[in-house]
């Protein structure tokens, strides 16, 4: 899979109207690739060049800040600007980046344990404030540049190096603790998904707050088949509910027998068959509502996806992004500033002048 | 206006003084920082040397009327240069008897005491902690007293006054003070009566009673048998002539680092997390957004140098500000910024540790943090602040070390500098030399591929910032190679890129150590940050009574003034007073073998001209 | 209100059955308040010392662990043992806390800026791991110790010392944030509620896991007035939503005009007239369901209490306590461990002896 | 077994040797560490004196067959008492051209080197990064080159047998190397197949095959021409008698918590964040719950330190460890340690820096930062161990000083020392001297009010855990009352607390500094921490020249012991090798004012007995 990762560094094209248009090959570094062979942050990586071109960015206004971890080294693998910061921090050093620059496209890398245990805070903060920034949150619910402990998603009772008896704590809901912490978009997807993965990037890219994609993948050395029950391609027809905004909640191997309504008795969902309920009884999916209740209570489908799962955009709505019109007045506020200006500053106040 | 008609020869006797300490204390309620700031603005325009020093209490409200609630403002004012806010007061205006009891251990007999006499009352003297009223009980035999019933005479100031209520006059007993304060040194009345008609246009019948309030007191010191002599301080002779202003160290050090931004063409970012007591410049320069300056209240400290650092990489010059735990929590993101070579500021406004210590009170104890406080070998500049108005150089020295070598700066400034003030001469904005940012800009060619590491002669990184085309780079904590700044773990290049950050910092350019006093003598006395007042204070004192010892600064910490292991050497002995328990003294001993004698005070105060008197004439 | 809080240290009760009892004055310690005159601070402290007794539990088996903060000295005024930390690890502290002791009662006291700004993070990973402790999170929506800048609970516009202009970033909502962390008890009270803290405080104290209290608590100095939709008596009557598990969600000046209905539209809830449909078709609260989702979608009827706000228990459920089997396996084995054990243990593997 | 029925006096010839260095090497996947490990059993069961050293590659899985994937082990065994795992090996395993191409820079000439020759094709020898076979071209001219064909050689010995893939042979080339090696050296097979007998127990066929491999590797070195000598190292005869076993610094580590914990009856609890390379101490610490131990992977650092600082107030042995950027985070909470006066061990295995610098390698870089890395006036104890199994007596020591003076203490451990090995001869747990936590449980009296901050003659404050009747008190970060502990902002009692604290960490009884060596000579060497090892065997080896030299070790960094001073005045020079920049050469000249000179060196690798030696002999 990391075949192309190396591939030399190709002259971006013009299109007809002139206008440049980039190959996947702008945005591969030169760097060696360093992952475990059959790591899913491979495809990640994949998936992620491929749709920048369509995005019509060039490289050099595009940033990946990361943090540390296996999914920390994507950084370095795209040829864009980039700053591999430290562990848990990524969210934080692109709320500054983000702050100073407005014309850029600043996107996130992070692993569970680096955007959940101790970066904790720094995400949910960008969350709400929403700051402008796509967030790839590369869940593989395990501890890989550290060599297998546990992680925040990681499922109650799992045995790793740090837990030999098991672990005695239950995981985040990454998607639930998103919305509760006022995300604007959350979403959801799976490494090896050619389709599904791309979408995700395409909408993050056009959102305009922050955006939180959590995608699935697999770390086959130390939690190999943590997501098969999605990956698989027999499996993944049974589990796989994909999630369409306007449409009934429906999915299935022939993607229609189970699908999802209210349930009165919790005040959440649950999957049903379609047969027993009728297809028009079905939830249909709003993922732009202000409330993000419908959101949430999806999100509770599962914990950990051993089972039907959905996956798709939970939520994705408008609110005001943190610094945006700030940004534009900041910016002609400083044209105007010189050293008359300064002088002025300086003046201020009860003055005396002595000859 | 009304002390116009009065008579402005005045019939009673004036006396002519050098210098004067006053000092303003009351409840946290009764408004003394504002009489005491508003004496001072009267103070500078009338062109005496000054230098102030408010003194909050430590708890966030303690019960009205209790010492622990007591807040204080003193000023030193003088027909000279003045170098500190002064160690005790020759006048203490006491609004309640809280303020008496907490401030009577500091003053010498002889000390003139205007207290309010209204306050007095039993429930008063009883929650001040007083068994009996110290008015009464020849407490203060030693002192000259002046009753005066203040509250009372604004409730009569005020009588039938349009919309007034009684509680207006309450709080504007204040001014009152002032009033008597301002005639008894004859301080100019319009600057105040011109400031009070700006500050309550809104409220007319506030302003109305804070006017009559102040020209009360005025008028009971003119009149009133109970002060008979009244002060003139002559105007300083010996100050350069230039327009001057009066600026407490957290103004100066905003206004520094906005001048370094319009000086540098770099817009200013703050990422800050509150703490007292640096949250002030947070809230100082979050005022400024009409010249750009953006201020980001972070979630954490962690998250406030984060986002300076961040900033920074998107060419903004970013600084974080901070006090005692909060430098804790940077270290990590500094220790990045060490490693990504990329400009910052971390101002650090010092104050009691360990811990949470005493928030409100000074020190300078952070000094080996801010040079050795992170794994591994991370070294960088740091730079003090010697007074309120030096913090304006200081920042903007820092800004151009951080810009020009690609590296984080620490400043240490501290409590004492950020909240005492002094006048300032404005500088002329052309007059500040520009700083250079020299970002990379053109594309590289294939014989000469872009290398992040590679280094000028100042062995500074350039500085591609994102959206520059041709020039996109990846950076990060991990070992770098050196020139192409890729990941290496050879040995061989971690040894040598060890020894070219040290280096780098090493080689910034820093003036020489100046020596004054008497350069010939066998003592010098070097300071270092907010002691630099006291410690001339004390070696001018030394010097008038004829003995003889030289003085010198360190501004810079790291790295050091090229002389400065030779200017040590040239003295018998080497007295260093600091506010901590020995910290630069242990660098200079390691560094030069030259047995630097510490004198060290960590009692939450700055230091004082008369302990420093004492230090040197031990040691002459 | 200050009164009582230095009042003279009791010497505690035997009642009847020989079984000691405490009094109030035992919680109280003799060290003089410190909060501004008008603290919700000294309510609460008061509601505290007075339910206490009711506990049962002695004093010298109750810690209070706080950060920094005006609601931090809250340790300081309660005779039991104390821990004065750091600004937001109070909830780390406790964790190490609880972990080495499970005999003891441990509560936390925490501001909205140090448990949602600084320690957001200890709080979301202490919910999720369910750490047998008792949070109190004093919300006065700004920073009271630091003399008055905005906090993570601060209206969006807010004007304060950082933000001169108005606070360009939204709140979090505390309830929200603790169910997207897996909180299985979350409640929410108000600082001068005389029967409903002390009532909130109670089912704190007898759930096992995790309990976090949202308590509004009004700041006079800095933040005066944000918390009267509910603590102003005439007010309270139109906005307080009174949740009490198994009754349909009405509320009112009378107690009933208005009620509360699931949304089809959003997914969530809304206030209605009960005139309209009927009091047989409002929602009927369940704090006890195993999905969080309804909880979730009722902490949605209001982020900031300016209007109708649900006051009382959203959550309240049983599940694995961080450690309480293994405090007890612990415990055991450790009593075993002498120096034989001790020597087993080193002499463990390959050993060889040199004569 | 197999070879029982072999000839055991081998035809070939044998050769005696006194000392001897092995490094295995191949490919992350081919088992080195586990061929490394069962060598050195065997050894340590003969009775050599031994020292190893595993060598990880940075990357988590670097592309199989490249260099960046070698993994290596090396281990130095000798008939004398050994003290470092050696500078470059005399025999070396290469099973692949990746490995052999990492490890020939570090060879000398002549050096043996057995190869994988099946592993030389044209795709490995690619992959390695060469352009041609260096098998072929010459490039193995210098030394002496056994091809072996391993891999085809095990596939032939499990030929036919029950169940065994082809991917078991595979994988048991390890232990063909391991028994060709084992035979070159005559190490007992026993305790090998031992091992393997019960590692495989439930998959006979694995275990089979990995018999077959291992004896199939003992035979080829007996019957093959290739290899006509035999090696001898006789059993070390200088060893102290008693029970050997041998432990990496982490398993040491390990071993002296739960020691600590069992003899001062205080339940061992660690919070720690996993990081590189501390992780195995969690690790190993994890899996000791039928002891008692708990362990809690934190949230982030400051969480891990937290959570031991809380438990050390429940009156648990609280403990956390971590590396490199993880010091930085814990910072905040060991500063309020200091400030509540309670035990507490922060255990720093030490990586190479600045921020993640190089996570895989060595270095000696944070203790200046352990030393003064807090805001404030912060002092606390700090300690290093000098050497694997020195690991274990370093932190039984670290936590007496914890829990009789009530204070936080650092213990500076290293990548070096946390990976490598050394026999070690077990104490007698009855013979650990116990420490006694002497809580306070007696309830005060009116006329004796419990003060937590009333100090016994060490100025150790009294531990009153929850849950004892009649002492219940609050304690917090703010500066406290002398004796009472109520906060106090009084500027006389900060001055008095703060040295109140100093004196405590300086008052800690250490034992003197001992000289060895050359007592007079006119050279020190001063060494401290890992380096202990090289800096003996340099010094061994200049003496054994006829040089005359003088060596000590410092164990406690804070308080340094009282004789220091007093030494190192007593020679003309003192060289200080350490792995930084110098830091501890700073301490020490400050301290003393006396000339140290470091000898440095940040390669990522610890220091070499060649290096001391030719610094000695640069001085003598
Ligand atoms: C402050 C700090 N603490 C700990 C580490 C060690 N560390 C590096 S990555 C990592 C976690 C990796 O897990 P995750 O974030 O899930 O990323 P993954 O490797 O699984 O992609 C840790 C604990 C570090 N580099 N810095
Ligand atoms: C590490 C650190 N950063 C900052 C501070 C300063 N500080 C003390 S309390 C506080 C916030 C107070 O607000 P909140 O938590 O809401 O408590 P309140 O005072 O409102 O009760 C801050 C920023 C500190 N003590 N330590
Ligand atoms: S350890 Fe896991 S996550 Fe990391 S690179 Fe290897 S396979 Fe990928
Ligand atoms: S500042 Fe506000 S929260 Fe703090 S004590 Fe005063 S009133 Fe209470
Ligand atoms: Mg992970
Ligand atoms: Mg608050």
């Amino acid at each position: 899979m990391s075949d192309h990762v190396t591939s030399p560094r190709a002259t971006s094209l013009r299109d007809a109207a002139g206008q440049t248009t980039f190959t996947k090959a702008d945005f591969q570094s030169d760097q060696e690739t360093r992952w475990c062979p059959g790591c899913g942050d491979y495809a990640i990586l994949s998936a992620v060049q491929g749709v920048f071109p369509e995005l019509g960015i060039a490289p050099e206004n595009v940033v990946f800040v990361t943090g540390i971890g296996c999914a920390g080294r994507f950084s370095y693998y795209m040829d864009t600007y980039g700053m591999h910061g430290i562990h848990g921090r990524g969210p934080a050093l692109a709320t500054g980046l983000a702050a100073a620059r407005d014309d850029l496209s600043i996107w996130i890398v992070s692993g569970d344990g680096d955007a959940l245990s101790i970066g904790g805070n720094h995400l949910i903060h960008a969350l709400r404030r929403n700051v402008p920034v796509k967030i790839l949150l590369f869940n593989n619910q395990i501890y890989g540049l550290t060599k297998g402990q546990a992680s925040p998603t990681s499922e109650l009772g799992k045995i790793t190096k740090s837990t030999p008896f098991g672990s005695i704590d239950g995981p985040f809901n990454p998607v639930s603790l998103a919305l509760g912490a006022e995300a604007s978009f959350v979403a959801r997807t799976v490494d090896t998904d050619k389709q599904h993965l791309p979408a995700m990037l395409r909408a993050a890219a056009a959102h305009e707050g922050t955006a939180l994609i959590e995608i699935y993948q697999n770390c086959p050395v130390f939690n190999d088949g943590a997501f098969d029950a999605l990956r698989d391609k027999r499996q993944s027809g049974i589990n796989a509910i994909r999630l369409e905004h306007g449409q009934p909640i429906a999915f299935g191997v022939e993607g229609a027998e189970r699908g999802v309504v209210r349930d009165p008795g919790t005040g959440g969902v649950r999957v049903v068959d379609v047969a027993d309920v009728g297809r028009e009884n079905l939830l249909v999916h709003d993922a732009h509502t202000e409330d993000p209740s419908l959101a949430f209570a999806l999100s509770r489908l599962s914990s950990v996806p051993t089972g039907p799962t959905p996956i798709g955009i939970f939520r994705s709505v408008q609110r005001p992004v943190s610094g945006r019109e700030l940004g534009a007045e900041l910016g002609a506020n400083r044209a105007a500033v010189g050293t008359e200006r300064l002088d002025a500053l300086l003046h201020t106040g009860d003055t005396w002048t002595i000859a | 206006m009304a002390v116009d008609d009065a008579p402005k020869s005045s019939p009673k006797s004036v006396e002519e003084r050098e210098r004067v300490i006053v000092r303003f204390a009351g409840d946290s309620g009764d408004g003394m920082q504002l009489a005491g700031s508003r004496f001072t603005d009267a103070t500078a325009v009338l062109g005496n040397d000054l230098a102030t020093l408010p003194d909050f209490p430590a708890e966030i409200r303690a019960p009205a009327g209790t010492v622990g609630g007591v807040s204080a403002f003193q000023i030193h004012f003088a027909a000279r240069d003045i170098l500190t806010p002064g160690d005790t007061p020759n006048v203490l205006v006491a609004m309640n008897p809280a303020a008496l009891k907490a401030n009577l251990p500091t003053l010498e007999r002889g000390t003139t005491i205007i207290v309010n006499e209204d306050a007095f009352t039993v429930r008063g003297v009883q929650k001040a902690g007083y068994a009996v009223n110290p008015l009464e009980d020849g407490t203060l035999e030693p002192y000259q007293v002046k009753r005066v019933p203040m509250t009372s005479l604004v409730q009569r100031a005020v009588e039938g006054m349009e919309g007034v209520t009684s509680r207006d006059a309450q709080k504007a007993k204040n001014l009152f003070a002032l009033g008597l304060v301002s005639w008894l040194y004859d301080r100019p009345v319009e600057v105040t009566e011109r400031w009070i008609e700006g500050k309550f246009a809104s409220k007319p019948h506030v302003m109305e009673a804070n006017l009559a309030a102040f020209r009360a007191g005025w008028s009971f010191g003119e009149t009133s048998e109970l002060i008979d002599v009244q002060v003139r301080v002559a105007p300083a002779t010996d100050v350069e002539p230039g327009t001057y202003r009066n600026v407490n160290g957290t103004q100066a050090t905003a206004l520094g680092l906005v001048a370094a931004s319009v000086r540098s063409g770099l817009p200013l970012l703050l990422g800050a997390y509150p703490i007292t007591p640096a949250s002030e410049l947070l809230h100082e320069l979050s005022r400024h957004r009409d010249l750009g300056v953006r201020t980001i209240q972070a979630e954490d400290e962690i998250a406030a140098a984060s986002i300076a650092l961040g900033a920074a990489f998107g060419g903004h010059l970013g600084v974080t500000s901070t006090s005692g735990p909060g430098m804790d929590l940077k270290t990590e993101t500094i220790g990045l910024a060490v490693m990504l070579e990329l400009p910052m500021l971390i101002i650090d406004v010092q104050r009691a540790g360990p811990s949470t210590g005493l928030p409100t009170k000074t020190e300078q104890s952070d000094l080996l943090q801010a040079l050795y406080g992170r794994h591994g070998e991370s070294p960088l500049p740091v730079v003090a602040p010697s007074s309120p108005a030096d913090a304006f150089d200081t920042v903007y020295e820092a800004a151009r070390i951080a810009i020009i070598y690609r590296t984080p700066v620490i400043v240490l400034s501290d409590l004492y500098v950020a909240n005492s003030s002094e006048p300032w001469k404005l500088p002329d904005a052309s007059s500040l030399a520009p700083i250079e940012p020299g970002f990379r800009t053109q594309p590289p060619s294939e014989d000469a591929p872009f290398a992040p590491y590679a280094r000028d002669d100042r062995l500074a990184r350039p500085w591609a910032i994102p959206g520059t085309p041709g020039l996109t780079h990846r950076i990060g904590g991990l070992e770098k190679a050196d020139g192409t700044g890729g990941i290496s773990y050879d040995g061989d290049n971690h040894q040598r890129m060890t020894d070219l950050r040290a280096a780098k910092v090493a080689g910034v350019d820093v003036p020489d150590l100046e020596v004054s006093g008497d350069e010939d003598a066998s003592l010098l006395i070097l300071g270092w940050g907010s002691s630099c007042g006291a410690i001339r204070a004390g070696v001018r004192r030394v010097r008038q009574a004829g003995g003889r010892v030289a003085v010198a600064h360190l501004h810079h910490l790291n790295p050091l003034p090229a002389n400065t292991g030779e200017v040590l050497r040239r003295y018998d002995r080497v007295l260093l007073p600091e506010m901590n328990s020995g910290q630069l003294s242990k660098v200079l001993r390691a560094e030069f073998l030259v047995d630097v004698e510490p004198y060290t005070k960590v009692k939450g105060q700055p230091l004082f001209a008369a302990e420093i008197e004492r230090e040197i004439l031990d040691r002459v």
